[in-house]
């Protein structure tokens, strides 16, 4: 999993004169304070708004709490350079609704980033929210204590781990974003690793500089296992948990709807019929229906088998750091989880370098397209799951292998099924990221393999980006349907 | 300690709890409480007064709705029927006249032990106990609970590190912490050993005596019930059967279900003559008159005396046929020479053992009630 | 390339949608199929650098100079046969008869026509620094086409002078946009009134929307290097196994019937002697061209320095 | 009922469990267990034997290691000092001595009941309980057990649908149903009320006998402890203080600590004679002859007697101060003519109350140890 960091050192060992001075520009030191306090800035307030969603729709009677939790996690699966553009074009200057300058820069990116990351938070929290026992939010209250300072002093402190979770994985992608900061024109550290190799073609600078970044993960690593620490050590009361009595909104439904409603609006309602009406013109032209059937078909395909691949190799490392906590574990899981802070283009590449010297008979198959977007998107599948993991009583566990049941026994038909809901959590989000990835399909995917993704990126590239709402719209439509699985699912 | 002001009679008047007003006369009241889970039928029109400084003992056997109902008490279920005045407050009202009321949990002021502990487990034991304190809890009354509780030396362990007795006691020292008015207690003393029972109990019962405090407490334990509480409400299938002193409800049953469950009873047909006495198997014993007909003769098992030699008129020969050791007393069954069975429960010492010929009479009370 | 099927493996850093119908009818004309990957030039210029010796790819059909020479600088292209080069003009083709140009493009002035007439579009890249045109103009920075040109001042005038005009340009308020395309919208837009662009995102859209699309294209004057042409161009990979039909599809880009192609479809200049311009601009000799060797626009390391310095990018 | 093959004499030589091997002698047998977390002791250098088919019941106050005790022997702790075998194999060894052996707890084929129950939430009652019995569960089994319990209508109900007694129940029927041939039973019945205890306890006592189950039942309740088990072993902070039958823990305690938890009892100093006599404040009582100087004579409240008349040689006159009810018996708390405060447990009836004067006199067995 940490074969990009191998490459990494190949490239930079090759020439580390050069990597010293790529990472000794000043600019350097100034991007990075950049792009890190716009990945705090973001994670900071994707938390805020992740967490406010999951409690509303999970502990309170708010309407329609099912569907609100459905359509808050559904920007996810707008890619965020498509996000990006649509807010450009519908909020920037000459904007169709309003004109707001501050799109470009440094605000817009935090406003853009925020509304697509939140939902990272958003399904971890939510999960682990529901199989919080409601009994010791009851206790709080029965002591006077409101619901808002319950959820401050009782809930919060219990949500740590997931949301810490969350906001490491919201952080990173921001670090490693490079659609939206471009178009928001906001000087990021991913844009210069991008001009290294596209207008220098400078592959040692650019290793330098992701290397720059992987430490920086590190770092962030590091503080979220300290928020971590010493939490969520489950429940220990005898018996089991009763459901979760609603927290009545009374006079706060309205207001709470209307977050939620402008919430939605902002994140969904904004780009869909953006991209609707772009759409309506695409389609006068008469848009190759089967040709975007196939890169849908693909593209289901691709995030499908990616999702459960990284299930898959999330597993052991995921039991691993449930159940054997400790500084190895983190190791392991910091390496395992290197990938997803790296631009999309170096890991590529370094899939690429890896890939035709190693397996060549996998290269350029849909087997190392599969490899790469796990090895991308892991720690998407592992954090989820790993919190799942946590949160199944050791107890319940041991009850089961005092029946006569050996651990593999065990964990196929008491743990999996308690800790599903985690797990699919996490694979749902590989696979949203997984059909919205780019640089993978586009150097890696079986020549002439295409996705809906691959289908924007080649219409946007040439012509407006009007071009690009029909696949747009549709990997929206593709996307929902495993998302409402998901939230559905939990109960 | 921090108590707001001692009631000198707890059992009357206006307890020392001076933030309750309302009418003097009771502390929870609740009116033809219902509620539902689906189609099971947890409370069913339940009715009952607490009265200011009052402990009483809400006593049923498993699954009857004990819990239940003290939730909705306290505000976490939504009754389907029924009304609650805590405090003189009207906190809950489903009965659907006039506009239905409820008053959220943190606005009852009301203290409570979850049968299921509900401790937080991110918290150490004095910061679970702090939190009922508020922001600011006084540290000296944490360690005050903690002492009463036996835990003082436990306070900086995290819930998962203490035994499921340890547990509890954190949970009874976290709602006895703030001093409320009215506490309300599911199980609170089931997993702690007799001796230390008794102790907590009776350091319970003091401290709420003390402070005045209205006590409804929840309990499957018999012992517990009768033992503790001023008064005990005996609950079946959602249903109050019988409230009275512990005396009224373990002597005077007012139903042979209410006889069984708080004590080993043998139950023996008869008849009653109108005039005061009932004939049956075992003896002649004197009944209610104006009961005729066919009457059931309840027993319980100290009512039967046995000896070696019987002197008393109406002794009769049994034999031992069980006998069953609890230290400071025993079950012994006795099989009489017409083959019926009686149980007599004795000292634990002198043993009697399987075998033994004894002699068994009657002394002590028992109940007759009209068969159905 | 070093793979074994069938198919002649192309990566093509132009669009499918510009070049997709040439592909086709080439494998129509040729017999000789073709596994077409579409990505961007530069992270195709990097993939085949990675991938060195193994590549699986036997042809690269790259968008601009930069990348053709980078992968001529490491030696990764077979060399073209003389009778191919000479169809193109040599400042079209690689010094080193490695890869050849296919068609143009010229880096103009687009502008507002609902708001400048063209003859007071400035004549020179260098008087847009000029007060009167303070936050009226959008450039592209992160744009490759742009960075040539820049590569192209920086030797045409010198580094000091390049640097002075970015300076300039960002202290008179030249508004950065992330591609030639959201430049040229933004124009359209009434966002800024002049662009550096290039010249057939206007005609494009021109086409698309009718003649009284609102940009026009002014093409400076002379020397200055804001009249640069960059190409686009094909090469043949060392690596490959399947050279003679590789040669065929670079002599088949260069064939009349291509070229024509260029110059209707995608409005671009076509290279091959003999065939026109596209409609709406001056003739590629026309165009006084700056004097400056296409080859040298690799470095763009230089100029990334140079724009990181002026706080550009 | 599918049980292996009832043993005759429980007690005695091999139980009908064909499939332990080994010596015949002991179903659990453990050496020098000791068990740290962290700086707690949890368990220290225990070492207890457990015979075929016999139910031993492991006594002691609130987290004294109890639970830890049977946790190691299920093998979900690692012991740090000790060896255990069950049904004669070693499945743990931690002495340091040779290899370390520790077999998975599935391998030791123990059945167990969690304290905190450890239900399967996401199933059913009836798929809790048969997935003690493989992947095809016997469903007339299933059935079977949860007759026992008296769950049987309750096979749909996921677990939080049901009541804290009502879950205990699923553990316990979990764990009985594939008749394993050694049960651990972690506080089984701590909520069941008393009728339900009386009776579940009664059932599952008559099954382990009926099937030869070795039984080990931790328990802080002295009742059930002393009522259900062949021996008791009391444990007290992590050792054992006494094994024995029930009356032998009971009336002759070996340390006024396991005098003191098994019951109530009150102290006296006096001192020994060497010639068989106790003289204390109290009375003069026999003793062990041989103990000489100060002493400590223990007297269980059932072996004070009290009437209205005192007519035995050696009754004092005494005032009724307190009195606790508990329905078959009462604690009646008497203060003798010089100050000294005794106490003395009588039948229910009839009522003693606080400032009746009465005859006292010591009737029963009394311990005397001699003074530290
Ligand atoms: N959330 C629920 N859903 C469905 N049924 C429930 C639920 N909670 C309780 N019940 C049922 O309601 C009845 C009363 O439950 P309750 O918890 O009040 O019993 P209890 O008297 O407290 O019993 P115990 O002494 O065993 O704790 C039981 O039959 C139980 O199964
Ligand atoms: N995981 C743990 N970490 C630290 N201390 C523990 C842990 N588990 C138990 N202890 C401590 O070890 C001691 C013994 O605990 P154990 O659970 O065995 O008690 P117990 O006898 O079962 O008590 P109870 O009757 O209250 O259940 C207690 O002091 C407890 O606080
Ligand atoms: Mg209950
Ligand atoms: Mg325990």
């Amino acid at each position: 999993m940490c074969l990009p960091l191998v490459y990494l050192g190949i490239v930079i060992s090759d020439a580390p004169g050069t990597a010293w001075d790529a990472l000794w520009r000043d600019r350097t030191a100034r991007l990075a304070g950049r792009s890190l306090g716009l990945a705090a800035a973001v994670a900071l307030s994707a938390s805020a708004i992740a967490v406010a969603v999951a409690w509303l729709t999970t502990r309170t009677d708010l309407p329609g709490r099912r569907t609100w939790a459905v359509l808050a996690a559904l920007p996810f699966v707008v890619p965020s350079y498509v996000g990006a553009y649509l807010f450009v074009s519908a909020l920037g200057p000459g904007g169709v609704l309003v004109q707001m300058d501050w799109i470009y820069g440094f605000g817009g990116a935090w406003f853009v980033l925020t509304l697509f990351t939140y939902p990272l938070i958003l399904l971890p929290v939510r999960a682990a929210m529901s199989r919080l026992d409601p009994a010791l939010e009851e206790a709080a209250r029965s002591m006077g204590r409101t619901p808002v300072d319950v959820f401050r002093t009782v809930l919060l402190p219990q949500l740590r781990p997931a949301i810490a979770g969350g906001a490491l994985l919201a952080a990173l992608y921001t670090l490693s974003d490079f659609g939206a900061v471009s178009i928001l024109r906001f000087d990021s550290f991913t844009r210069v690793i991008y001009q290294s190799y596209k207008a220098s073609f400078d592959r040692t600078g650019a290793a330098a500089l992701a290397a720059l970044l992987v430490l920086v993960m590190l770092v962030l690593f590091a503080l979220e296992a300290r928020l971590r620490r010493g939490r969520g050590s489950g429940r220990t009361s005898p018996g089991v948990a009763r459901a979760a009595t609603p927290v009545r909104l009374g006079r706060w439904t309205v207001p709470a709807l209307l977050g939620c409603t402008t919430l939605v609006g902002v994140g969904l309602v904004i780009p869909v019929v953006t991209l609707a009406v772009w759409s309506t013109r695409a389609i006068a032209g008469e848009p190759e229906w089967s040709r975007i059937l196939t890169g849908a078909g693909n593209s289901l395909l691709t995030g499908g088998l990616a999702a459960g691949a990284a299930s898959l190799v999330a597993l052991p490392i995921a039991l691993l750091a449930a159940r054997h906590p400790g500084r190895r574990t983190r190791v392991v899981e910091a390496m395992s989880s290197t990938g997803y802070v790296l631009p999309g283009l170096v890991v590529a590449l370094a899939m690429v370098f890896v890939g035709i010297r190693v397996a060549p008979w996998a290269y350029q198959t849909l087997f190392i397209v599969v490899f790469a977007l796990v090895v991308h998107f892991l720690p998407l599948a592992l954090g989820s799951m790993r919190t799942a993991l946590l949160q199944v009583p050791r107890s319940v566990e041991e009850a089961g292998r005092s029946c006569g049941r050996g651990p593999v026994s065990v964990w196929v038909t008491i743990t999996a099924p308690l800790a599903i809901g985690g797990t699919l959590a996490g694979a749902a989000l590989v696979f949203l990221t997984a059909v919205k990835d780019l640089p993978t399909l586009l150097l890696l995917a079986p020549t002439g393999f295409e996705t809906l993704s691959t289908q924007i990126w080649s219409r946007t590239n040439v012509a407006a980006f009007e071009a690009g709402a029909i696949p747009a719209l549709v990997l929206l439509a593709v996307s929902a349907p495993p998302l409402y699985l998901l939230v559905t699912k939990d109960r | 300690m921090r108590f707001r002001s001692p009631a000198d009679d707890p059992t009357a008047g206006p307890g020392g709890t001076d933030d309750l007003d309302g009418p003097p006369c009771h502390a929870i009241s609740c009116v033809g409480l219902s509620k539902r889970f689906g189609d099971i039928h947890a409370v069913r029109g339940l009715s009952l007064d607490v009265r200011r400084g009052e402990i009483v003992a809400l006593l049923g056997p498993s699954g009857c709705g004990k819990t239940t109902m003290l939730r909705t008490l306290a505000g976490f279920e939504h009754p389907d029927d029924g009304r609650i005045t805590i405090g003189g407050h009207l906190v809950t009202d489903a009965t659907g006249e006039g506009r239905a009321v409820h008053v959220a949990p943190e606005g009852r002021r009301v203290g409570m032990v979850f049968q299921d502990y509900a401790l937080f487990p991110h918290l150490d034991v004095r910061a679970n106990v702090g939190y009922a304190l508020g922001r600011r809890p006084d540290q000296a009354r944490v360690d005050e609970v903690l002492q009463l509780v036996g835990l003082e030396e436990h306070g900086d362990r995290r819930p998962h590190e203490l035994s499921g007795g340890q547990q509890q006691r954190v949970a009874l020292a976290r709602a006895l912490a703030p001093s409320p008015a009215v506490v309300l207690l599911d199980e609170p003393f089931s997993n702690l050993d007799a001796a230390l029972r008794v102790r907590v109990r009776g350091e319970v019962r003091r401290l709420l005596r003390e402070a005045g405090v209205t006590a409804l407490l929840v309990t499957h334990d018999q012992d517990e019930a009768l033992s503790m509480a001023d008064r005990v409400a005996v609950m079946h299938a959602g249903q109050l059967q019988q409230v009275g002193t512990p005396e009224e409800v373990y002597a005077s049953p007012a139903t042979r279900w209410v006889a069984e469950f708080l004590g080993e009873v043998d139950v023996f047909p008869g008849s009653a003559d109108g005039a005061g006495t009932a004939t049956s198997v075992l003896a002649a014993l004197p009944c209610r008159p104006g009961l005729e007909g066919p009457v059931e003769i309840l027993v319980r098992p100290e009512s039967v005396h046995i000896d070696a030699v019987g002197t008393p008129r109406g002794a009769r020969d049994a034999l031992v046929v069980e006998r069953e050791y609890y230290g400071h007393d025993q079950l012994v069954v006795l099989e009489l020479d017409d083959g019926l069975k009686v149980r007599s429960r004795r000292p634990g010492y002198p043993a009697w053992h399987p075998g033994d010929r004894v002699k068994a009479w009657i002394d002590g009370p028992v109940t007759v009630l009209p068969r159905a | 390339g070093g793979d074994d099927n069938n198919g002649l493996t192309v990566y093509s850093g132009r669009n499918e949608d510009l070049v997709g119908p040439l592909f086709e009818r080439f494998e129509k004309e040729s017999g000789v199929e073709l596994n077409v990957r579409y990505a961007d030039t530069a992270e195709l210029a990097s993939t085949l650098r990675e991938e060195g010796e193994g590549s699986p790819a036997d042809v690269f059909f790259g968008q601009d100079a930069g990348a053709l020479g980078a992968l001529e600088k490491e030696q990764l292209f077979a060399p073209l046969p003389p009778a191919t080069l000479d169809g193109v003009p040599a400042r079209y083709r690689s010094t080193g008869g490695t890869w050849v140009g296919t068609s143009a493009r010229a880096r103009v002035i687009g502008f507002d026509t609902r708001k400048v007439q063209e003859d007071a579009v400035p004549d020179s890249v260098f008087e847009l620094v000029k007060p009167e045109y303070r936050g009226k103009v959008g450039w592209a920075p992160t744009n490759g086409s742009f960075q040539a040109f820049v590569t192209a001042m920086r030797k045409i005038s010198g580094e000091d002078v390049a640097a002075k005009w970015l300076a300039d340009m960002k202290a008179n308020g030249a508004k950065a946009y992330d591609s030639n395309i959201v430049l040229r919208d933004a124009i359209a837009a009434g966002e800024v009134e002049l662009g550096l662009l290039n010249h057939y995102y206007v005609l494009e859209a021109r086409e698309a929307d009718g003649a009284d699309y609102p940009v026009g294209v002014h093409f400076v004057d002379g020397k200055d290097p804001g009249a640069l042409v960059n190409v686009a161009g094909v090469g043949v990979l060392k690596s490959t196994d399947r050279s003679p039909d590789a040669q065929k599809l670079v002599d088949f880009l260069l064939a009349q019937e291509s070229q024509q192609y260029f110059a209707t479809e995608t409005f671009e200049y076509p290279l091959a002697q003999g065939v026109p311009s596209p409609v709406g601009v001056p003739a590629l000799d026309e165009i006084a061209n700056p004097d400056v060797d296409l080859a040298d626009l690799d470095d763009l390391a230089g100029t990334l320095a140079l724009l990181e310095k002026a706080g550009v990018l």
